[in-house]
Order: C-alpha cells, then structure tokens, then sequence
C-alpha cells in the first residue's frame, strides 16, 4: 500500500557531473518495497515543475538487518525535475508517494539472473540484485554506459557476489560498444547450461535489442520501461505501453504505472513503443 | 457545520468532486483515499464500447499547466458497470459517470443502461469533446447541439443530468442557458482548453496528438470568470473547475457562483489531497461563521464600475 | 543570416515585436533598449481622445500569468501624434499603432489622423478590446464585426493594417479568415482571455474593474494552438503572441505559423531582454542551418493522426 | 539612468520574525541613486511569482566616501515575494533594475526636514536622513510601529544626528498609539518656529493623515506612495495614483513609477487612493 510522505534528504552524493544519489529518510514507504518498484517524488513545492517525477526504488536503507529507515534514488541530470533533485540540500524535505508498480519477479538456484543495465537503467537493478543473493541466485549484471566514469557502483554488486561485464562506448572500460554485443555472445555460448532469466532496463533501443536476443534464444525476460508518467496511480492514462498478451488479442495499450513498470518483454508490442 | 450541497435531487454530502479522466475509474485510488469522504467521483470519461485512446506522448507540461490528449481510453459502459461500479458502489462512493458519445443515440443508450445499474449518482455528459461531430462542429460548441443532447438524455432518465460544458466557446453562458431549458439538473465547467506544445529542436508537436487540452492552475482565472458568468445566466447549480490546487482555489469558485467544485489536475500532484481540502474549507467556514456552505455560494460582492469589460 | 520578416508591404529587420500596452508608448524604454533594434513597436493602444482608465488596483499575478484591467488609459492619438511619434520616428523605431474605436468611425478617423503622420508604419486594429459594442458584442468576436471595421479603415489607408485577435470565441480562423477578405494585411493574435480572481477573505474581485485580461506563459499553449489554426486558415502574415518569455517560446510559435510575434508581459520581467532573445534566435538558426527566418515560418511537421482533436 | 543587474547577496540580516536586511553588491546600480528611489527586483528566477517587486533604496554601501559598492533593502514579509527575500542566501544572486523614480526634493537649513515613518515606511528615509545631514538640515524622525521590537535602526539615525519621536500601538516604546499624534502636537507647537517639510511614508491611512495635518498647518510634504508595480518603467500603466495639479484641472491618473513614487501630497486626491 503506497504513502505519500515528507521524506527528509540524509544525503547528496554526486557521482559526476550529471548523476547523483540521493538518501531519503522515508521508514514508512521504505517499509515493504520491492524490487523493481518505483516512488513519485515532487522536487519542489509550487508549479515548476507542476508534476511529480517517476523514479525507482535504488538502495532500501540500511541495508543491514534491522528495519529500513528510507530508501535511496540515481538521479540523471535531462530535465528541470532531474536539475532539482540534483542540487537538493540535506535536510531538505521531498514529497515522496510510493512504494508503486509491479515488481521484479524473482528467479532462484539453479537458473541464473543475467541483469541488463544501460546508464541510469541500473536504477531499479541493486536491489534487485540484492534479493537475488538471499537466494544464492548467480548473477551476472550486463552494464553500458557512454565511457568509464559513468559506471557506477561496480563495488556494491561485486561485493553482493554478482559478476560484472561491462562495456562502453568509448572503450574507456570494459568492452568497447554497446553491452548488448557481449550479453548476444554469452547468450549463444551458455544459454544450455546456464538457463539464465533476462532483466532488463536502459534506453528502449537497449531494451529492444535485449528483448529480440531473449526472444531469439528462447530465454525469459523482463524490462523495466520508462513512460512520461502523470499520476504513477492509475487516474490519468498517460503512461501507456502498448502490449498484447496472446496472439488471438490486438496489441491494446495498458497503464505502465498499474501494470508495469516491469513487463514481461514478450508482451510488449516492441515497434509500437 | 453544514458541507452539504444539492445538484438537483443529488445531496452531496460535501462540494468537493473528484474530476473526471484524473481519477481513473475511482477505484485505482481506494488505497490512499477513502472514497466515501469526498462529495462525488466524476469517473474517466466512458462510450459504449472500448476505446483504444492515443498513442503516447499523451501528456505534456507547461507553464502552470498541462496539456492531455489521452483520446478517452476507456473499457466502455458495459465493462464499467460489471467490474468497476460494484466496487465503488459498495465503498460508498458517490459516482457521477461522465459518458461520452458519437452520435445523440450513443448518449442515450449508455444512459439507459446506467439508468438501470445499481450505484450511479448522477450523469455528467461530456459534450465537450472534440472528437464528437455535429454538422462539423461539436454538440458542445453550439447552444442548439447542447440542447439536442440533454433533450434526449432527459428523455430516458430521472437521474440528474450534469452537461458538461467545453471553455472553447464565445458565449459559455449561452451555452448553459440551453442547457439548462433542455433539463439539465445543473451544468459543469470547465473542460480543457484546445491548445498545442511544440518541440522546437524537431519541429514536430509534443503531443503525439497534435493538440490537447490545457488544464491545472494556469486555466483558474478564466474558468473562474467563465463560473462567474453562467452564474449570472442560470440558476440551476453549477459544478465549478479549472486549476483548483488549494482550498483558497475551491473558496474562489464557491464564492463565484458554483455549488460545488471538481478537482482535477491536482490530484495527480496530490493523490490525497482531500483531506487538507476539506479541512482548510471547514477553517474558512468557522472563521467566517459561515454555518452553511451553500450560503457561500454566489456571494461575490461587485460594485456598480465592475462590469464585463477589461483592460 | 537574414532575420527580416515582412508583414505586407511593411519589412521588418527582425521577428520581433513590443506588444502592445506592455511597452508604453515605446519612449519609455528607449533609455533601457535600443528601439531601432527592435523588429517594430506596437505601442500602447489609442482612442481617439484620452481616457482616464479604470481604478486601481489594475493588476494581480495568477499562476504563471497575471490579469489586467487598465481600461485603455491613454493620451489620445492627437497627443501622441504630437508628443511621442516624432521621438519614436527620430530614434528609427518601427511603429505600430495599437488603437480603439466606439464606432467604425472612431476608427476610421484615427487612422486618417495616423495615415497623414510620418512616422506610423503600420495600424494594429484592437477589436479585442471588450469595451466595445456593436449589436450587443464586440466587433472582434464575431465574423462580421471583424470585416466591418476592417474594410471601413482599408478604405482610407495604404498602410499595413493588422487586425489584433480575441481568444474569447469559438472559431478565432473564421475571424481571421473574414480579416483577410476584408482587406487586412495581417492578423495578429492573441488579445488577453477575458478572466477573473476573487480575494476570498473579502469575496470582492482582486481587479477593481471586476474581470480582466490573462496574459503570460500560462496562455502560450492557446495561443499557440491559435496561431497554428489560422496559419491553416489565412494567407496573410499572422504576428503570434500569447507568454513569450523567452527564443524557445519566440520558435514556438514561428514553427506554428507565425512571421512575426510580440511580447508583452515578459517586458515586465526583464525590460531588456530583446538582445538575448535575438542572439538566441540567432543561435538555433544557424544550428539548424537555417539561412532565412522566412524559412522557419510554419514548418511544423504533423503526422496523419495529428489532427483536431483531442483528450 | 537605470541599469538591469544581477547584483550578490552579500548578507541578509534578520531584524525579527518579519523583517530583514539584505545587501546587495551593486556598484553601477548604486551609483547615482537618490534618496526616495526604487528598484525592481526579480526575487526568485521562473514565474513564481511573475513579476518584480518594487523596493525602496534602504542604505547605499558603504556609506564612507568611497564609491558606492551596493544597497540594502528593508523588507518586511507580506506575501511570495517577500517571503523569498526574507530567506536569501548569502552569494546569491537577485536581478535588480533601477535606481528608479523620482526622488525626495531635499530642503537645507534654516528649514527643517520632519520624517514620518509608519512600519516598513522606514525604508526610504535612511538615504534621505543621511543626505539631509550632509547639509546640516535639522532633522526629526517621527516613526511609528506596532510595538517597540518593530522599530529599527534607531541607532543610526541617532548618530546621523536626527531627533526620534517614537509611537508603539501597544505602548511598549515611545508614545502609545499612532505617530501622528505626536506629529500633529509638534505642528502646532512648534510650526513657526521650525518651519518644516514633511517627508512621509508608511500605510495610506498614515499618510493621508498627515498630508491632512500638513495642509492644515500650511507645511509642504512630500508622501512616498507604495501602489502595485508591475514594472516600474512606465510600461503597464497599472501603478497609478490619482493627481490633481491645480483647481481647473480633473483628477486624472498618473504612473507612480515615473512620476512618482514621491508626491507633493497636495497633488494627491486622497479620497481616491
Ligand atoms: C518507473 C520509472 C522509473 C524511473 N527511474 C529513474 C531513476 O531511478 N533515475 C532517473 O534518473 N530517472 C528515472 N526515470 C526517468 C525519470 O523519471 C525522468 O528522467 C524524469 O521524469 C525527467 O524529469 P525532468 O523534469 O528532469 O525532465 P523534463 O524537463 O520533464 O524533460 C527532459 C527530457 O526528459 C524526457 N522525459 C520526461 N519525463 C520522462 C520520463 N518519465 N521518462 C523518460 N524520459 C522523460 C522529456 O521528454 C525530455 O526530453 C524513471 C522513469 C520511470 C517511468
Ligand atoms: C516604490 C515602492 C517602494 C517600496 N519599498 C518597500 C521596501 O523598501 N520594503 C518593503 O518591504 N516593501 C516595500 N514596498 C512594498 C513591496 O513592494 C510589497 O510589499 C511587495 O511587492 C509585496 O510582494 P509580495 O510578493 O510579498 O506580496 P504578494 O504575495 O504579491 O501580496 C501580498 C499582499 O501585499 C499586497 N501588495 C502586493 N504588492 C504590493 C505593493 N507593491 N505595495 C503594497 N502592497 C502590495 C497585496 O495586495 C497583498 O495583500 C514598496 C513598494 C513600492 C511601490
Ligand atoms: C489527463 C486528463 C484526462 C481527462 N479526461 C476527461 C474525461 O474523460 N472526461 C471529461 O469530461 N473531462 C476530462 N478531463 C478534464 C477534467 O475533468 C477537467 O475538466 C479539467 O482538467 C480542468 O480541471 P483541472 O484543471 O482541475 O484539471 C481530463 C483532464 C485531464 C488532465
Ligand atoms: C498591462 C497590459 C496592457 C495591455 N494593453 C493592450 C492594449 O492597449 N492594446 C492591445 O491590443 N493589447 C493590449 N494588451 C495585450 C497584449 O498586447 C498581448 O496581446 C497580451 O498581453 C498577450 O501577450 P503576452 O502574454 O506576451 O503579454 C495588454 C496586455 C497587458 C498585460
Ligand atoms: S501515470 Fe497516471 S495512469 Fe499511469
Ligand atoms: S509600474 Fe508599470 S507603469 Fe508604473
């Protein structure tokens, strides 16, 4: 059950000159959310911007035992709400409502999770990958960015025991390219052995891609889509994706906010997105 | 304190209604709103049958504002009253049903098949939309189309009838006039404003669209006039809109003229905001010694230099 | 790179232009602002003789707008013929005179008395102005009220004149459509949107004059769904305007139509912000290799689904 | 000639819970500025609100004889905008344009110059005190508040020299009620002798009081009017003030921004303020 609440900001880390993480004091949504869930927070009282901004869920905080005191967002700097989330102070309070959305459906032993991030797609995928190590679930996170020093957190998934392959464009780490070159190669290689279930999240031409390689090498996979949301509750039909659930049915468009933001890629109607 | 207001032979049991197209079908906020607080539920906007809406982008903001064009996806009236109004229904909610059609006989069977269900309040017509043709223009944007379609809808029903009116006209208040000597229980404004955003880098509309319509805060000073006016016009009760964020915005529309008002916009910045709503109007009631909030109705206080005409 | 832009016979150095009763009578900003630089000056609109205006208080912010009710105070065109056009015309601005009539011949006169005057390039007609009667509603709502007054001034002048739109109607392309029959060299648009705010603590208006005018970034999106309408619907320049604020804005609405546009309200805000709005407009064009501004007239591109309608 | 400038925070000090100081580097604004001018300033950039706010010149800095580095604003929280003012932060930046309007006319010796000031009316009489001692004016300063904590800066017109005649409604400082009381004793104690122009600025009811009292006692006064601006350069017509110069001429409307904000309280129909 989502609450709306007055989250006070712990801290501001910048990452580099567009990314940033933001710790929030939230107990209460903190409380039961899972992985792949989402919050809308409104950055700023008054009307610039005038809506709230969809973001998920990056760390539940702490991440020890003992009950979570709030919950943590990768912010990207492209747009006025991103900008003000950047520059938050400490001590600030942001209105957050959540936790919303479907989340990831968990795999266990002995499938393996093969994690597919493109730039601030990584959001939803810590604790993601963190659940995924309760149940000793091997991990494999797939993760693109334009060059070195817009990959982050490599520490905190090696450190949960999940194995990094990296890529980027300027071959600044990792391989050079696209991360979707080497997930292509190790789905052709392993997929009998390893059986791997696909998440997904990134630029929708990365999640594309992921989608026709899962599909092609018959493997499951779920994405974390990205629509411009209003509401994130179901009341204004803004977030639409376009999906159609079995062959007899016409592609028909459902509220990513209700119904996703994580879907199964197979449903998704991909050239309609 | 006395929070109730009439629309015809609908108590409500305060002025505050939730707008339709931005609260789902009522039941999407069950979780975070308790539905039988708020004064009635306008639902999203429903035809007879299934309807696909637009391609996303389908919202876009500006300045104050939004602007929508959804296309009114919606499961139609048949799945609405099977899955969706039981539910309200049985949570107490005051349901309006805003119904939408292409033809006069579209409005008039999704009303008698309302008519016959258990848990609707009242109908909201939304001849406000632009997709309806009637010899080319909308049934909304002329007196003789509003009063072709209530006509016919007052006809098949004995629920109260709420026209709701389009801002994109010359004379609203004409427009309600009509709407209110074809038998309309009272009429309800504003709709959105016909308006357009463009990506200046690709030159393409923001909207996938095209055009929609504005709606939120920027809106408030012309819907308030446009309440105002069709005060002067009618006097069957008016359901106020445009904008409302805070209860100062709902005082506003009371004092112009509207028994009640709906909230739209907002609530997707709010979800539940009705609570604050509500409180803040009791605080202006008690600290006013206003015992009735149908006594605010109306009580805008003009002198004589204070006519319809500006700048 | 070719900035100029030409709204009849009259060639403007560039797009942009002071809207009108939002620079004064030009002369007050010449200490701030290069006038000459300046794509033209609307100044602020004349009767035929002076008029007090309406009482204060004559403006209250909104959400992202602001209303007015000035009432059109003004020196009359005798004394701005004799006070104010010769320093306009010495310092090289592009004159635009804004005026208002009771009757069609208040207008007509003026525009003799303006036609004889050196100095004048062109006449912005205000049939948007509400104080005006004619059968009961203004000239500028309707069709033949807009032809009328359009057809009487063209038949004493050669100058460019430029009829200057109200958003209050239902279809602003059919006026603007009846202005080019009538003779008009141009439309502009939009006049303010007829609206209103209420002090709840004292429930009296916030305007002394009751309603007044919204101006600002709130109504850009009307505006510029506006000026994409009558783009579609005339064939004579269109001169946008409607929250300008800033070059995005300014693209905004030459992308949808229009070959010139003013700003008004934002001079309020930033009195000098014509140089940067030139260099940026500057800037997008040759980052889009685009030569003449000509050129970006109208270049909005729609797809087959974009069209009337919305939400 | 008035300039448009992003002028720095250089400190803001608050006098109480409503009222506050804020300093301004500002050279080629100050320069030039005469006591009784405004400027325009944008507190906060986007349209929330929209417009400037107009704000007389309090102090010019520094007030040696070196060349002006800025100004200071006396701001007393009534809505939005002052709101904003009264939580700046030091470096940074507010867009001010001015200095605007006409300023006082200032009378020399043997005349005296009596200043009244009701609430934040203050703000303007700082600069004009300090240019009437220049001169070796004798000067008073009748200043009126709510109670005693609403009255600043008694110190330093003190040392400028200027005699305080103070008036608190619940009595906590000086005399108890309205300031015009003593005003109105002193004019007709001493209006022979002193021969003083009246400078006042404060609530019109004030103000109207004691144009009233000047008339009646025969002494010129010059009123500092506050109407809504919304754009102090004569561009918006919507800051007038009702005028009337001689008897054959109407009340007609001037712009209080350019002809103004000083009067001649004579020239104001005050019943129409
Ligand atoms: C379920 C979900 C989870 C998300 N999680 C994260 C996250 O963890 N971290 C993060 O940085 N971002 C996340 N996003 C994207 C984030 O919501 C947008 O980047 C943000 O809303 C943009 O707001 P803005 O005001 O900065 O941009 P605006 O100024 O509104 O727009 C700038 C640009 O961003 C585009 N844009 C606007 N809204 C969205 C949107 N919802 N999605 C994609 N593009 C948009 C606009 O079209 C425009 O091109 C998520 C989105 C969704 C739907
Ligand atoms: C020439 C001049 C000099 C001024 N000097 C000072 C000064 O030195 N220090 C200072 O604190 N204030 C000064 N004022 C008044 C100040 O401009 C207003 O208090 C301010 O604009 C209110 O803005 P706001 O956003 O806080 O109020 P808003 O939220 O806009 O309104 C709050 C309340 O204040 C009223 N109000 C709005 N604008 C004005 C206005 N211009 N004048 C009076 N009341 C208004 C409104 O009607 C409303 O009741 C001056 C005004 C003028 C015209
Ligand atoms: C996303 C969205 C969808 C809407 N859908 C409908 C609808 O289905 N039927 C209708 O009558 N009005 C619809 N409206 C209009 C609102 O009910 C309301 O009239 C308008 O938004 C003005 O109120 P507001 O400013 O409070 O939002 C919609 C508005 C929005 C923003
Ligand atoms: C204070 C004020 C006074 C105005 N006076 C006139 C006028 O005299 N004649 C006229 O045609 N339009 C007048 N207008 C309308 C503007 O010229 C312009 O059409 C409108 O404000 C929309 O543009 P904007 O949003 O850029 O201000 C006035 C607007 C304002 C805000
Ligand atoms: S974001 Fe509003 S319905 Fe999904
Ligand atoms: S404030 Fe605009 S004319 Fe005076």
């Amino acid at each position: 059950m989502p609450v709306d609440v007055d989250a006070r900001v712990v801290s501001n880390i910048r990452l580099s000159d567009d990314y940033n993480v933001v710790c929030l004091d939230a107990p209460a949504l903190a409380l039961g959310a899972q992985p792949g869930q989402f919050v809308m927070i409104k950055p700023v009282t008054g009307f610039e911007p005038l809506l709230r901004r969809p973001f998920s869920i990056f760390e539940v905080l702490p991440t020890s035992n003992s009950a979570p005191t709030g919950f943590s967002l990768l912010n990207k700097r492209v747009g006025i709400g991103t900008e003000i989330l950047y520059s938050v102070e400490v001590d600030q309070e942001i209105r957050c409502l959540g936790p919303l959305g479907v989340p990831f459906t968990l795999v266990g032993p002995p499938q393996e999770a093969w994690i597919v991030a493109g730039g601030v797609g990584l959001a939803p995928f810590l604790t993601l990958a963190s659940a995924l190590q309760q149940s000793g679930t091997p991990t494999t996170l797939f993760y693109g960015g334009r060059r070195s020093a817009d990959l982050f957190y490599l520490d905190a998934f090696t450190q949960l025991g999940v194995e990094l392959v990296l890529a980027t464009e300027d071959g600044s780490r990792g391989e050079s390219g696209l991360v979707t070159a080497p997930l292509e190669r190790a789905l052709t290689a392993s997929v009998v052995s390893a059986k791997p279930t696909l998440y997904a999240c990134g630029p929708t031409p990365m999640m594309r891609t992921v989608a026709g390689l899962a599909a092609a090498h018959g493997r499951p996979c779920q994405v974390s889509l990205e629509p411009v949301m209003g509401c994130g509750m179901g009341g204004c039909y803004s977030c639409v994706v376009p999906v159609c659930n079995s062959e007899d049915e016409p592609t028909h468009f459902v509220r990513a906010c209700l119904e996703g933001p994580v879907f199964d890629s197979q449903t998704i109607t991909w050239n309609r997105l | 304190m006395d929070l109730n207001v009439d629309i015809g032979s609908l108590r409500l049991k305060n002025p505050l209604i939730a707008a339709s197209g931005c609260f789902g079908y009522g039941v999407e906020y069950a979780e975070v709103v308790n539905l039988k607080t708020l004064g009635g539920i306008a639902v999203k906007g429903l035809f007879l049958s299934e309807r696909e809406g637009h391609n996303p982008p389908r919202i876009v903001e500006t300045p104050a504002g939004m602007l929508n064009a959804i296309g009114l996806q919606g499961i139609g009236v048949h799945r609405f009253v099977a899955e969706k109004l039981p539910d309200l229904y049985s949570q107490g909610a005051t349901v309006i049903v805003n119904i939408c059609g292409s033809t006069i006989d579209e409005y008039v069977e999704i009303t008698r098949i309302l008519a016959d269900a258990d848990g609707v309040n009242a109908i909201e017509l939304n001849i406000s939309c632009p997709n309806i043709k009637a010899g080319g223009i909308t049934f909304g944007n002329s007196a003789v189309g509003t009063s072709e379609v209530v006509q016919a809808v007052r006809s098949v029903t004995k629920l109260p009838i709420i026209p709701k009116l389009t801002p994109n006209v010359t004379d609203i208040a004409g427009i309600a006039r009509a709407a209110e000597e074809a038998g309309a229980d009272a009429v309800s404004l504003v709709n959105t404003f016909l308006a357009m955003a463009i990506d200046v880098e690709t030159r393409r509309p923001a909207l996938s669209n095209g055009v929609g319509g504005l709606s939120g805060p920027a809106i408030r000073p012309i819907a308030v006039r446009m309440v105002y006016e069709c005060s002067q016009a009618v006097t069957i009760p008016i359901i106020g809109m445009g904008g409302i964020m805070t209860a100062r915005d709902v005082l506003e529309f009371i004092i112009a003229g509207a028994t009640a008002v709906q909230v739209g916009t907002a609530n997707f910045v709010n979800p539940n905001l009705w609570p604050k709503l509500l409180a803040d109007l009791k605080e202006y009631l008690s600290r006013h010694n206003i015992e009735r909030v149908q006594d605010l109705v109306g009580t805008l206080e003009l002198t004589e230099t204070q006519v319809w005409n500006s700048s």
